[in-house]
């Protein structure tokens, strides 16, 4: 029932996946140089290029109305709002007024004690 | 077999695959609301890289690779229903739920070994998110299994051949979550 | 409006009483404007005998007028509200004038303790009064409070001062506070916190600088006898 | 494939006896698992309303405890603190999630949408029986969160961890997890509710139907799916997270081992915020529908209503923080969401002045279900400006939490899942049941409702504005707030509540009366345009023995040199 006008464009599957597998191969090599800005590319970089190349060739959103790419936009920019709104409060560990005690750089697993005060199950007094 | 309504096409999207966008749209915000809580922690919470390393990054590689490859064989699954052959189409699509059954077992083999090594849920802020981020993903997963076995049984009898392409689009998205899950949970450390 | 029912006992009640009356002319001029205008449509185009309804599309010039200045309007309306609401806003919240003593606000279901610094001015020394469900405060003197919470999230509300923060567990919050007024106030927890919320109150004193002196000094010899209980 | 489908594609070919060979199908077929998109719309509808008795009767007993505390309410008992604290949290939650969502949304969007559009039924009519069976399972858990031991949960429909993460802090293990899980089966069936109305309003328009001959009651409901599930993403997830902190122990929002519990307040209130315009805006869709039909007037500006109903969602994205002005959050980003908060009364105004528009020049019948619309415009304005003293950073200081919110929350939500809701209910009953409800009393209703709803939350500003803080159950131990004259407001304000429930029983009694004994309702009955009115009253399994194609907008009354005041949509030039 699908009504495909896009049908005689297959793009080269079998291309887009090796490169896919030849940039996992640079993201699991790139953090091994040991240099931050390296790791972050090989990481972060090529997981957007992959996620753009699979959305792209094997979604086929390049064929796809434009509308439905802004509906997706949306939702994406949606939560880079909620990142922008939500970070200044949670993911620093003060602010104008407020800082955040010693609980919120907890210790390693080995070093709590179970049952330690907050957490459930503790007995109350 | 089903109202006028749903053969109706006023946008110029066949129903079913207008339904699987919007699908991704509630989905991008589930993932993305979650993810977006992980980031701002992680950035946060710079002793977190230390039970990062804790991770084995070559399962989550290979796990990138098998949902890659399955992701593959899901296109041509959506090629050959195109085609209007059913039956190479299910072949294809139980192969992707192979694909979709090697992954959960490497991931279950990996986190058998962190549990007995004591990094459970309740081990700290980074694993609440490791577990609860992979393990929303791994439902995702299951979901996508179940569906495209549903899909496969009718393409084998080609009947409604669109879904193949409909039920690819969301593996393609789980795909992606992964392509995004692997380097946030693996690779930052 | 506020100032009927709790007498403003900061510094800044003044402030925010006003900016409750500004924003009560802004917004009353609309609502009495489009109620009246709603009214007077619904009696002057009432259903009769042989008048039918005017087509009207809503892009004339002369109609839609009616529409876009009064929208133009409240567009000036809302830069002056927000003005007003943000300047009241950084004198509470975000300036912080040098303090001429500090107290601790501890908050746990169900109650508040307070630890005043005592007649040597500082925290965390021998001479600290701590208190239960009760606030002493000097009239006239810069307070800085540091808000904290042992268990759940609760809220600090004092009406008379028209000051509210609530207390996030796992965090620490640095306000400030004048009293201008002298009397006894009530002290709310206005975030929900379990069975006893409708408990958690507490009484806050501000008294003159003598008053002040005379409690401090009930409360010091106190600390002294558990000081020399705790030496033996 | 159940027999519903089956012969429902028949009656397509439309030999008259198709739709006969559907009657025949029992009784719980027909009722409990029909696909049919009129019978899951009035499931969804009945099931809200009784879940609104509910709701009224937690409200009856918390009021009568704060008018006369300490004293045995009749029907109740005596309320402990724990009780008051699960009134409060269920009636909110109730309310919100299994009133005014499933009414206004899933009820007239399942039942109108494809009526509207000239449909025979939504695309997916096993998705949307789906939805409505976990919707009822949602209505099934909540339930038995209330009969578990140590009670319901009581953190406010807000629950905040802490308090609703740690049974140690809320002392109901069950209750609390039990009432996450039911929110969250809701949200999962509005989320497959939403699809359906967005794919079938998207695709499914009837020939000749482009995106402005829509009514607009089908561009709310379709906006406000939209909203709902672009905002309901980070509370699934942040639902997923509390889950996992109540019952595994995690420590997403624990502040002792690394986590933060105002990220849940954040969650919660990014979906919080654009909730309130997704119960608007189908509330407003119906006011539109109402109003024009009983003005005989074309919708003034009809592309500036929806281009102001884009706007408001929108901007209702980026306002949520003003929920958490003095929560804690950093007071630099407070000012950011002052400004934005503000700036949404531009659509909104913009959308109540068009409103009000419509009605110059119209030839205006005060008929119930015009009435109920008119009430809304009025009470929702004193809701849309008290929202100004909240939104304003400055004067949320002192109102955050005091019974000023609930007097001006209730002045929103109240018109629009109340009035609203009988708005539509008063209007859309011929074409539903057949029969016409009677006039007088629904009259009688109007009134008992209206002027109640004045005399309960009128004098909650005034407490609110004397510092009252909300969720307590008892003033006595806040010795400013236990005086003789406050004291006076709370009777007065749980005595309206009384008056306003009991004028109730007369609509039920009207509507169930007239159900079965009312006169029988022609096809369109108040002279309409759009499409629904086109079809028999109530319309068969299908909707039209021929779908119809639509020639013209939704609103076109009093077009001058036609005989007639109204043009219906699928009348041929």
């Amino acid at each position: 029932m699908s009504a495909h006008a896009e049908s005689h464009r297959h793009p080269d599957y079998l291309k887009v996946y090796f490169t896919l597998v030849g940039l996992l191969v640079v993201s699991v090599v790139g953090p091994m140089v040991g240099i931050r800005v390296v790791t972050l590319i090989a990481a972060f970089g090529v997981a957007l290029v992959k996620a753009y190349m699979v959305a792209k060739n094997f979604m086929h959103l390049n064929v796809e109305k434009r509308w439905i790419h802004w509906a997706l936009a949306l939702a994406l920019v949606f939560m880079v709002l909620l990142y922008a709104g939500v970070s200044p409060d949670v993911g620093r560990d003060s602010g104008q007024r407020w800082t955040k005690g010693a609980g919120w750089h907890q210790l390693p697993p080995s070093h709590e004690k179970a049952g330690a005060e907050g957490t459930p199950g503790a007995p109350r007094h | 077999m089903r109202p006028i309504a749903t053969t109706r096409s006023a946008m110029g999207i066949p129903t079913g695959r207008l339904a699987v966008w919007w699908v991704l749209v509630s989905e991008i915000v589930i993932f993305g609301g979650l993810l977006a809580s992980y980031v701002m922690n992680r950035i946060a919470h710079a002793e977190w890289g230390a039970q990062a390393a804790h991770t084995n990054t070559w399962a989550g590689a290979f796990n990138t690779l098998v949902l890659l490859t399955s992701s593959l064989s899901a296109v041509f699954a959506h090629q050959a229903a195109e085609g209007g052959d059913g039956r190479r189409a299910a072949r294809f699509l139980r192969l992707t739920v192979l694909g979709g059954g090697i992954f959960l077992v490497v991931k279950s083999i990996e986190w058998t070994h962190e549990i007995r090594e004591g990094f459970v849920i309740q081990s700290g802020g980074f694993w609440s998110y490791y577990y609860t981020a992979a393990g929303l993903h791994a439902f995702h997963v299951i979901a996508g299994m179940c569906v495209m076995l549903w899909v496969a049984a009718s393409a084998e009898r080609n009947q409604d051949l669109h879904r193949v392409e409909n039920v690819g689009i969301y593996w393609h998205f789980v795909d992606v979550v992964w392509i995004f899950l692997f380097p946030l949970l693996y690779i930052a450390k | 409006m506020l100032e009927h029912f709790n007498s403003a006992a900061s510094s800044f009640a003044g402030d925010i009483d006003q900016l409750t009356w500004v924003i009560t002319f802004l917004v009353g001029f609309w609502f009495i404007a489009a109620e009246v205008m709603f009214f007077w449509l619904i009696w002057r185009f009432r259903a009769r005998d042989g008048v039918k309804g005017q087509y009207v599309t809503g892009k004339e010039k002369h109609l839609k007028r009616w529409i876009n200045i009064p929208h133009g309007i409240v567009l000036v309306f809302d830069v002056v509200l927000v003005v007003a609401a943000v300047r009241v806003w950084v004198l509470v919240k975000q300036t912080l004038p040098p303090a001429d003593r500090t107290v601790r606000i501890m908050s746990q279901q169900w109650a508040w303790t307070f630890t005043d610094p005592g007649p040597d001015g500082q925290l965390d020394t021998a001479d600290d009064i701590r208190t239960t469900d009760e606030l002493h405060m000097e009239v006239n003197k810069t307070y800085h409070f540091t808000l904290e919470s042992r268990d759940v999230v609760h809220s600090f509300f004092v009406p008379a001062f028209r000051l509210k923060q609530d207390a996030m567990p796992g965090r620490t919050y640095t306000g400030w506070v004048r009293p201008t007024r002298t009397g006894t106030y009530d002290i709310e927890c206005t975030q929900i916190c379990g069975v006893g919320h409708g408990v958690m109150g507490a009484r806050l004193y501000v008294e003159t600088a003598a008053q002040h002196a005379a409690w401090m000094k009930e409360h010091a010899s106190e600390n002294a006898v558990a000081a020399a209980d705790a030496a033996k | 494939m159940t027999g519903s489908e089956m012969s429902h594609t028949t009656a397509h070919a439309h030999p008259e006896g198709a739709h006969d060979a559907h009657h025949e199908q029992g009784w719980f077929l027909k009722y409990f698992w029909s696909t049919d998109h009129k019978i899951i719309g009035l499931q969804y509808m009945l099931t809200g309303m009784l879940m609104a008795l509910v709701g009224a009767f937690m409200a009856y007993v918390f009021r009568m405890q704060l008018a006369f505390p300490g004293q045995s309410v009749p029907g109740f008992g005596v309320v402990t603190p724990g009780q008051y604290n699960m009134l409060v949290t269920n009636h909110g939650s109730i309310m919100i999630f299994w009133v005014a969502m499933p009414v206004l949304i899933a009820g007239f969007g399942n039942y109108l949408i494809p009526l509207m559009i000239g449909a025979d039924d939504m695309v997916f009519p096993r998705l949307n029986r789906l939805s409505y069976q976990l919707f009822f399972l949602s209505v099934l858990v909540l339930a038995t969160s209330l009969a578990v031991q140590n009670g319901g949960f009581g953190g406010a429909w807000t629950a905040y961890p802490p308090l609703s993460a740690n049974k140690a802090y809320n002392l109901t293990p069950l209750g609390s997890s039990l009432w996450l899980v039911a929110v969250a089966l809701e949200f999962v069936a509005f989320l497959l509710g939403g699809i359906n109305f967005i794919v079938t309003s998207m695709n499914s328009r009837a020939p000749g139907m482009k995106a402005f001959d829509v009514p607009i009651l089908v561009w709310t409901i379709v906006i406000a799916s939209v909203m709902f599930m672009a905002s309901v993403g980070p509370l699934i997830a942040g639902a997923v997270m509390l889950l996992f902190d109540q019952t595994l122990g995690t420590s997403f929002f624990n502040p002792t081992r690394g986590g933060d519990p105002i990220l849940w307040q954040h969650l919660f209130w990014f979906f919080g915020h654009p909730e309130v315009y997704v119960v608007l805006l189908p509330a407003m869709g119906i006011v539109a529908e109402v109003m024009t039909v009983f003005a005989r007037k074309k919708l003034f500006a009809y592309k500036t209503v929806i281009y102001t109903i884009i706007g408001t969602a929108m901007l209702s994205f980026f306002v949520w923080a003003h929920h958490q002005f003095v929560a804690g959050i950093d007071p630099r980003m407070a000012n950011i969401f002052t400004v934005t908060t503000v700036l949404i009364s531009i659509p909104i105004a913009e959308m109540c002045f068009v409103y009000i528009a419509t009605l110059y020049g119209g030839s205006i019948t005060l008929s119930t279900p015009m009435l109920w619309a008119l009430g809304f415009m009025a009470e929702f304005l004193v809701g849309g400006v008290t929202g100004i003293y909240l939104g304003a950073s400055g004067t949320d200081i002192f109102f955050h939490d005091t019974y000023f919110v609930i007097a001006h929350f209730h002045y929103t939500f109240f018109p629009i899942a109340i009035i609203a809701t009988m708005s539509g209910v008063t209007f859309w009953f011929p074409k539903m049941f057949g029969r016409t409800m009677n006039e007088f009393w629904g009259k009688v209703h109007f009134w008992g409702t209206i002027i109640p709803f004045n005399g309960i939350f009128i004098p909650l500003f005034v407490l609110g504005a004397a510092g009252e803080h909300r969720r307590i159950f008892d003033y006595h131990n806040f010795p400013h707030l236990d005086t003789p004259g406050l004291g006076m407001l709370r009777m007065i304000a749980t005595l309206s509540l009384v008056v306003m429930l009991a004028f109730q029983f007369v609509f039920i009694v009207n509507f169930l009366v007239s159900m079965f004994r009312g006169p029988r309702a022609p096809r369109n009955p108040w002279r309409s345009n759009t499409l629904e009115w086109t079809a028999d009253s109530p319309p068969p399994h299908g909707n039209w023995p021929v779908l119809p194609d639509c020639h013209r907008g939704p609103y076109e009354y009093s077009v001058p040199g036609r005989e007639q005041d109204f043009w219906p949509q699928d009348e041929k030039a």
